[in-house]
């Protein structure tokens, strides 16, 4: 009977990558966590619920058990015979994994996209086009005076952030809750919205016309309108001055801003406005990014093909245009012809009908769990859990990079994605060389 | 699998350290290393009527890290015009400005070079820098961490605890594997992080008590007391801004007491954008000829030029403010980081124009200061890439070096007003190649104190470039021409006894060492320091400390340069 | 005069890019040339006489050769990518990217046309009979600068941002236009004869948008200036009356939105400005 | 009883994000996500108690999930999903360009289903994915 506290511990659920969690362990399980939010807990001690505990092959319409090594040769000819195959998810596992997912991607010769198609996507769009004031999230806690949570409702999402990094942390020039204004923009009062000193009700895919207005206010243009998106002017030029009066402001963004009408173009104008802010204080903008390791995605990929999704393969060098190389959009022109998820479930999060394509192509899943996409899969490799079961690097949300640490070995036989990974890209590349 | 032996024979080989200047010579190779003597069976490379000179080195070039990633996240429309398709020995990748690693590590070899340094890693993100260098293949490298805006060393510097900040320091450089001091706009990051711009060397820093001259001198002495191989690297205050060629050489002058007779004890670092006279942009002159006049009377100094290039790049570099400022004067799209507790960044995609005044004047200082330093031993070739233009670029700039008439052709397209204003049309000095040896390897190499690298003298690493080009028909000066094309693509470039691209072929994806170093201070010294920052540390950080160190098994193949503190 | 016929044979299941389909690149060459030249199939190369069946003959100059390309072509990338003369003529559903960078000649589509239609355009003539997808006469990702020159008449309706970064030329849609037409402009004109979801001009510095239809309001960071009877689109005039504003404010804009007064009567309130 | 115009929007709730690390196979997921939260008044209008069940439909489909009156405040009008498998059954796939589904603000009608029953998960993977059992051009 062996028991091990094993502190410092790097939580894989969400973007906030909080690394002061205490886990203790008995017999190689977690029995114990300290400092966790409940996302988070509820992963720690239920990692093993709906484990997948062998690889599987589909014969006729039931996945059958098989073993790794068939496996991997039947998803390497799958991969090989690909006229354009399109290899997504990653942002659940490791950077070591997805540079290995990227090589597979060239070698190839498909598509590979991660989740941030569809959370964060239109916020990469819009940094194209208008760059970003961004700085590391200690920055925010030590100095940050005026505080935006825009279509996040991080006390749901990213339970810990407001505590560890904004308006309730303690940092150098802000020692209390009370030295900071929180000011949050939803089409609900949801339960962060609670929490604010102002709290603006939009209505629903009206955020650019806000923002808009908003950046007029802060230019000191006269707004025409007497109201933008239910919002009096009156409020908007509030608003604008407490922006313009701050010593230093911060404006979080979730899904409220890249899913709502206009997508990139919300961001594009969130940029500009705190853009211009800039002029007149210091101001920060920030995406609350979703997976622990979305972030990692975007940059092990950016720095590999230049780009950070949404990439294509299929000419032997990178190209990059969502919208055309992205996931759901490939799917839903019905332009693939197989399919690699990893660390991901996109029958579940895809609209109806992109997901019923992927479905209807020979689909391959590496993943810890069931879920709905093993279901449907044509070839299931059970994997490890990064950050319980294996180490493995991943990045915040803000780019501070973390190393995930080790608690407890993984089930006996589970093999981690770089190895599967790996294992498939080595039985491709002999495929091809035997021709 | 490196090749046993070889040996390349009948090459004019340019190896200054070892006061070989084109002489007809044969090298040997064995493990990788220059030795005596090779067996019959030793692969051959006959060099004759080529230039053979050792690995190139470049000190600064942002190729890595979490500002470079930005940088090419920020930018589609500059990999859109330069892409690599993958070949059966390599990766795709993109280009122009801001190249994906693999790129990097393959163009930099493709040129004849074989060392890089990225000279700005943020030492909260510097995991990420070490996964990008891990990533560019062939190059040896390393990465100088930002500690010019760091809170803990101005708290000990301005309670004149210097002992105590060496330990830090020393902390600082195991735990980042980092390689050297990088200071940045020394205290104006950390007003920055306020959004506001600090002038003076002499200007207090708010909230810190401390001021610009006391961070570069204090850095400076925790450098010596360490024993660092390289000096503090420098990129000064006001940098960007008419007038600040004054700022440069102050910033010299700051350490001009704590000179050591045996190697320059401050580096300036792209001093072109440091070395502008002049009040205003209308005004804007050279103050080339006041920094080379300074450098060439003192020995404690060294600088790399930073020169621009005409035509697009990204600019990126940890000052903030400047970065701010080109985005408001180009109204170009601008990206901010800012990193907590120790630094920032800054990225504006530019164009430099030879139409434009003030590029023609920058364009002329860069190449000034080369021609008018007379020690090429401290003044080392670099364009800040990609701040004054990518590093491919290299090839031209060595041809303006040695040639006149490529400057002249140059000149003659600039904007005039700017072709008046320059004393560049009126300096007659041509590099040499054994200079030119000198300003991209053995000068360098020497600065960083890399004992095996930029020479060919017995022991020393096997990297070496062969270049198409025999200096004993050609005459520089009358072919620049020739003098870009040999330049560009070495036609052979060996790295570590092994043959890793011939005539612009890359022969495979291998990787290079990684180096950083490690100065041992006393355990007590040490006990004591981890006692005073793991408080305070949780209140600085927004991470654990236990999760802050790099363990070297981090890095895919380490080298570990150790040096003796004097605490 | 030539004419060449090239009819889709067989479903396409991958991305084709059919980049190298334009007057300017068959011209002088024999159809079997044609007929065995590759392009890309998702990952591979194939001939694209397996693609095609090929008839006609083609001529010496792009200008004398019409490119006749039939068939559902919704999965094909970029064709009459940088066409500089002749005519082609899409029959059926386009893909994406048609007439991207063209700088001449005409291309006519007989059915739907996809996104990124005539994006960085330079000149020529391209006219779609069926509804466009998005960002028709965009900038590429990360660039400054579209359309740049040339006329594209949508019969149908259009997408979103279309002309967004236009820099100049015409672009006409004759039915309706999705949220955001003429984002990031600085000019050229955009008219859109039926309705807009909204956003026209949004962060615009400069050019002309014309909405004959409704849209719902203009953006906050407009402002009226006057009620105009009517307005040119190039050369030909269009019948208001107009209320015209000017923006977008937020980017130091003097753009010009001109939003029809009779489709438009919430607008009404606008009027107020005008006394005194 | 006739059905109500609503703005659906889906998104993370907490709920959903510790049910789906306890398993997506689990009731404690069921219970979380196959659900909609809809005003008080508005399931007064469609006659339905807190708890019973409704369907959703939209252009893209339909779906039946629990009705319940939202602990965060919402307003008349404003229906809100936890993103699963029942949300994105009625959710679009055209991304405007973007590579971005519309997730939010998608128009859909709300009308009582007491009598119909939720689609457990791996019910519903079949009925919508049934596809699967005969891939076509395969095998």
């Amino acid at each position: 009977m062996t028991e091990e506290t094993i502190q410092s511990v790097v939580c894989t659920v969400c973007g906030c990558c909080c690394d002061h969690l205490e886990v203790k362990t008995k017999d190689n399980a977690i029995v114990n966590v300290k400092n966790a939010c409940a996302m988070s807990t509820s992963k720690m001690l239920g990692y093993m619920n709906e484990r997948l505990t062998q690889p599987k092959i589909r014969r006729g319409d039931k996945l059958s058990n098989s073993t790794y090594n068939q496996a991997v040769d039947s998803a390497a000819r799958i991969l090989a015979k690909s006229k354009s195959p399109l290899l997504y998810g990653w942002s659940l596992t490791s950077c070591e994994a997805i540079e290995v997912g990227v090589d597979l991607a060239e070698e190839t010769g498909g598509f590979i996209d991660n989740t941030t198609t569809t959370c964060h996507g239109p916020t990469v769009l819009g940094v194209q086009e208008i760059g970003e004031s961004s700085c590391t999230l200690g920055e925010i806690r030590h100095r940050a005076d005026l505080i935006f949570y825009w279509g996040a409702n991080p006390v749901h999402s990213h339970p810990l952030h407001m505590s560890r990094y904004s308006v309730l942390s303690k940092g150098r020039f802000r020692k209390s809750r009370s030295e900071r204004t929180l000011i949050v923009v939803d089409v609900r009062k949801t339960d962060t919205a609670k929490l604010a000193d102002v709290f603006v009700q939009i209505e629903p895919n009206r955020d650019y016309e806000l923002l808009s207005a908003i950046r007029a206010a802060v230019r000191g243009d006269e707004i025409e309108q007497d109201e933008v998106a239910g919002v009096p002017v009156e409020r908007i030029e509030e608003i604008a001055e407490k922006m313009i009066n701050c010593e230093f402001g911060a404006l979080f963004f979730g899904l409220g801003l890249t899913m709502s009408a206009g997508k990139s173009v919300n961001i594009d104008a969130a940029l500009s406005l705190v853009r211009e802010l800039n002029s007149k204080t210091k101001f920060v903008i920030m995406p609350m990014r979703g997976h622990f390791n979305v972030n990692g995605a975007n940059n092990v990929m950016t720095w590999l093909t230049g780009y950070p999704y949404a990439i294509d393969f299929t000419q032997g060098y990178p190209r990059y245009n969502p919208g055309e190389t992205s996931a759901v959009d490939l799917l839903a022109r019905e332009e693939c012809d197989s399919a690699l998820v990893v660390a991901s479930d996109p029958i579940s999060n895809f609209p109806l009908q992109a997901a019923q394509n992927l479905a209807s192509i020979p689909l391959m899943t590496i993943d810890p769990h069931e879920t709905p996409t093993t279901l449907c899969s044509d070839i299931v490799f059970p994997s490890t859990h990064v950050g319980i079961e294996d180490t493995g690097t991943v990045y915040r949300m803000d780019g501070v990079v973390l190393e995930t640490r080790k608690l407890v070995d993984p089930p006996k036989g589970i093999k981690s994605d770089v190895e599967i990974l790996r294992a498939i890209l080595k039985r491709l590349r002999t495929i091809r060389r035997l021709g | 699998m490196m090749e046993k032996e070889l040996a390349v024979v009948n090459g004019l080989v340019f190896d200054p350290l070892n006061r070989i200047d084109g002489e007809k010579l044969d090298i040997f190779i064995r493990g990788g290393k220059i030795v005596e003597s090779v067996g019959k069976k030793a692969r051959i490379i006959n060099a004759s009527g080529k230039t053979v000179m050792p690995g190139g080195v470049d000190i600064h070039s942002h190729i890595a890290g979490s500002k470079v990633n930005s940088g090419r996240l920020l930018r589609p429309e500059d990999h859109r015009k330069d892409v690599e398709p993958r070949t059966r020995h390599t990766y795709s990748g993109v280009g122009y400005s801001i190249p994906s690693t693999r790129t990097t590590g393959y163009r930099y070899t493709k040129m004849g070079y074989t060392t890089v340094f990225e000279p700005a890693t943020p030492p909260l993100k510097t995991r990420h820098t070490h996964e990008e260098l891990d990533a560019t293949p062939i190059i040896d490298k390393g990465c100088f961490p930002l500690l010019g805006n760091n809170w803990f060393i101005m708290e000990y510097l301005s309670s004149g605890r210097v002992k105590e900040c060496a330990a830090y320091v020393a902390w600082m450089l195991k735990a980042t594997k980092g390689y050297a001091i990088k200071i940045v706009d020394p205290g104006g990051v950390e007003l920055w992080g306020w959004g506001k711009f600090l002038k003076g060397l002499d200007d207090p820093i708010a909230n810190f008590n401390i001021t610009p001259r006391e961070i570069i001198r204090g850095l400076c002495k925790v450098n010596k007391i360490l024993n660092l191989p390289h000096a503090i690297h420098v990129h000064t205050n006001n940098l960007g801004s008419p007038g600040n060629y004054r700022t440069t050489i102050e910033t010299m002058d700051a350490v001009r007491d704590l000179a050591d007779e045996k190697k320059p004890v401050i580096h300036i670092t792209h001093v072109q954008f440091t070395g502008f006279s002049g009040s205003s942009w209308l005004n804007l002159g050279s103050g080339a000829p006041e920094i080379a006049d300074y450098v060439n009377k003192h020995s404690h100094v060294s600088v790399d030029l930073g020169q621009v290039i005409f035509g697009d790049t990204t600019t990126m570099t940890a000052d903030g403010p400047f970065q701010y400022f080109l985005h408001k004067m180009s109204g170009n799209k601008w990206t901010n980081g800012d990193v907590e507790v120790e630094t920032g960044s800054g990225i504006v995609p530019f164009r430099y124009r030879r139409s434009n005044y003030v590029n023609a004047v920058q364009w002329g200082i860069g190449l000034e200061l080369a021609l008018l330093v007379k020690d090429p031993w401290r003044v080392f070739m670099t364009t800040d890439h990609p701040n004054g233009g990518p590093f491919t670029s290299y090839p031209k700039v060595i041809a303006w070096l040695m040639s006149k008439k490529a400057r002249e052709k140059t000149l003659s397209k600039i904007n005039k007003t700017a072709k008046k204003r320059l004393d560049l049309p009126s300096i007659e000095r041509e590099y040499t190649f054994g200079e030119i040896s000198t300003i991209t390897r053995a000068a360098p190499a020497e600065s960083l104190g890399l004992k095996n690298k930029g020479h060919l003298g017995l022991g020393a690493d096997a990297d070496i470039a062969v270049y198409d080009i025999d200096p004993s028909r050609t005459d520089p000066e009358q072919s620049p021409r020739v003098l870009r094309r040999a330049f560009k693509e070495a036609s052979y470039t060996i790295k570590t006894g092994k043959v890793v691209s011939k005539e612009g072929q890359i022969a495979g994806t291998s990787y290079g060492e990684t180096f950083y170093v490690e100065s041992i201070v006393s355990p007590s010294l040490e006990a004591d320091l981890l006692k005073e920052i793991t408080p305070k540390f949780k209140d600085y950080y927004t991470i654990e400390m236990d999760n802050y160190p790099i363990a070297e098994s981090f890095l895919k193949n380490p080298s570990r340069i150790p040096c003796k503190s004097e605490v | 005069m030539s004419k060449v016929i090239l009819t889709l044979k067989r479903h396409i299941s991958a991305p084709v890019h059919l980049d190298t389909l334009t007057p300017d690149r068959v011209c002088g060459r024999k159809v079997t040339e044609l007929a065995n030249e590759e392009v890309w199939e998702g990952n591979r190369r194939i001939k694209i006489k397996t693609l095609f069946n090929i008839e006609g003959n083609i001529a010496d100059k792009p200008d004398d050769i019409a490119l006749e390309i039939i068939g559902d072509l919704s999965r094909t990338r970029s064709i009459g990518y940088k066409m500089t003369a002749g005519t082609l003529n899409i029959r059926g559903t386009g893909g994406l990217y048609i007439g991207e960078s063209m700088s001449g000649g005409n291309i006519i589509v007989e059915g739907d046309a996809g996104s990124w239609l005539g994006s960085n355009m330079r000149g020529g003539t391209i006219e779609v009979s069926g509804k466009t997808g998005n960002f028709v006469g965009a900038a590429s990702r990360g660039t400054t600068k579209g359309m740049m020159g040339g006329i594209i008449t949508l019969k149908g309706n259009a997408g979103n941002e279309v002309g967004a970064w236009m820099n100049s030329g015409t672009i006409r849609i004759l039915g309706n236009s999705e949220m955001a037409p003429g984002i990031h402009m600085t000019g050229g004109t955009i008219h859109i004869s039926g309705d807009c979801s909204g956003r026209a001009g949004a962060q615009m510095k400069g050019g002309k948008i014309i909405i004959s239809g409704n849209m719902q309001a203009p953006l906050p960071s407009f402002s009226f200036e006057e009620i105009r009877e009517q307005t040119k689109n190039e050369k030909d005039s269009v019948r208001g009356p107009f209320y015209v504003f000017s923006g977008d404010n937020n980017e130091d804009g003097n753009g010009k939105l001109f939003i029809n007064v009779e489709r438009n009567s919430q607008l009404k309130w606008y009027e107020k400005f005008l006394e005194g | 009883m006739t059905g109500i115009q609503v703005t659906l929007l889906t998104g993370r709730s907490l709920g959903q994000g510790r049910a789906k690390e306890h398993g997506k196979l689990s009731e404690l997921y069921l219970q979380s996500v196959a659900c909609c939260e809809v005003d008080a008044e508005d399931l007064k209008t469609i006659g339905v108690t807190n708890g019973q069940n409704i369907r959703i439909t939209t252009e893209h489909g339909s779906v039946v999930v629990k009705g319940i009156v939202p602990t965060q405040t919402s307003r008349r009008g404003i229906a809100f999903m936890p993103y699963s498998l029942w949300a994105t059954q009625i959710s679009g796939s055209d991304t405007d360009g973007t590579g971005m589904p519309s997730y939010k603000g998608i128009p859909s009608v709300i009308e009582a289903a007491t009598e119909e029953k939720i689609l457990p998960l791996e019910e519903l993977v079949q009925k919508s994915f049934s596809r699967k059992t005969s891939k076509k051009g395969r095998k």
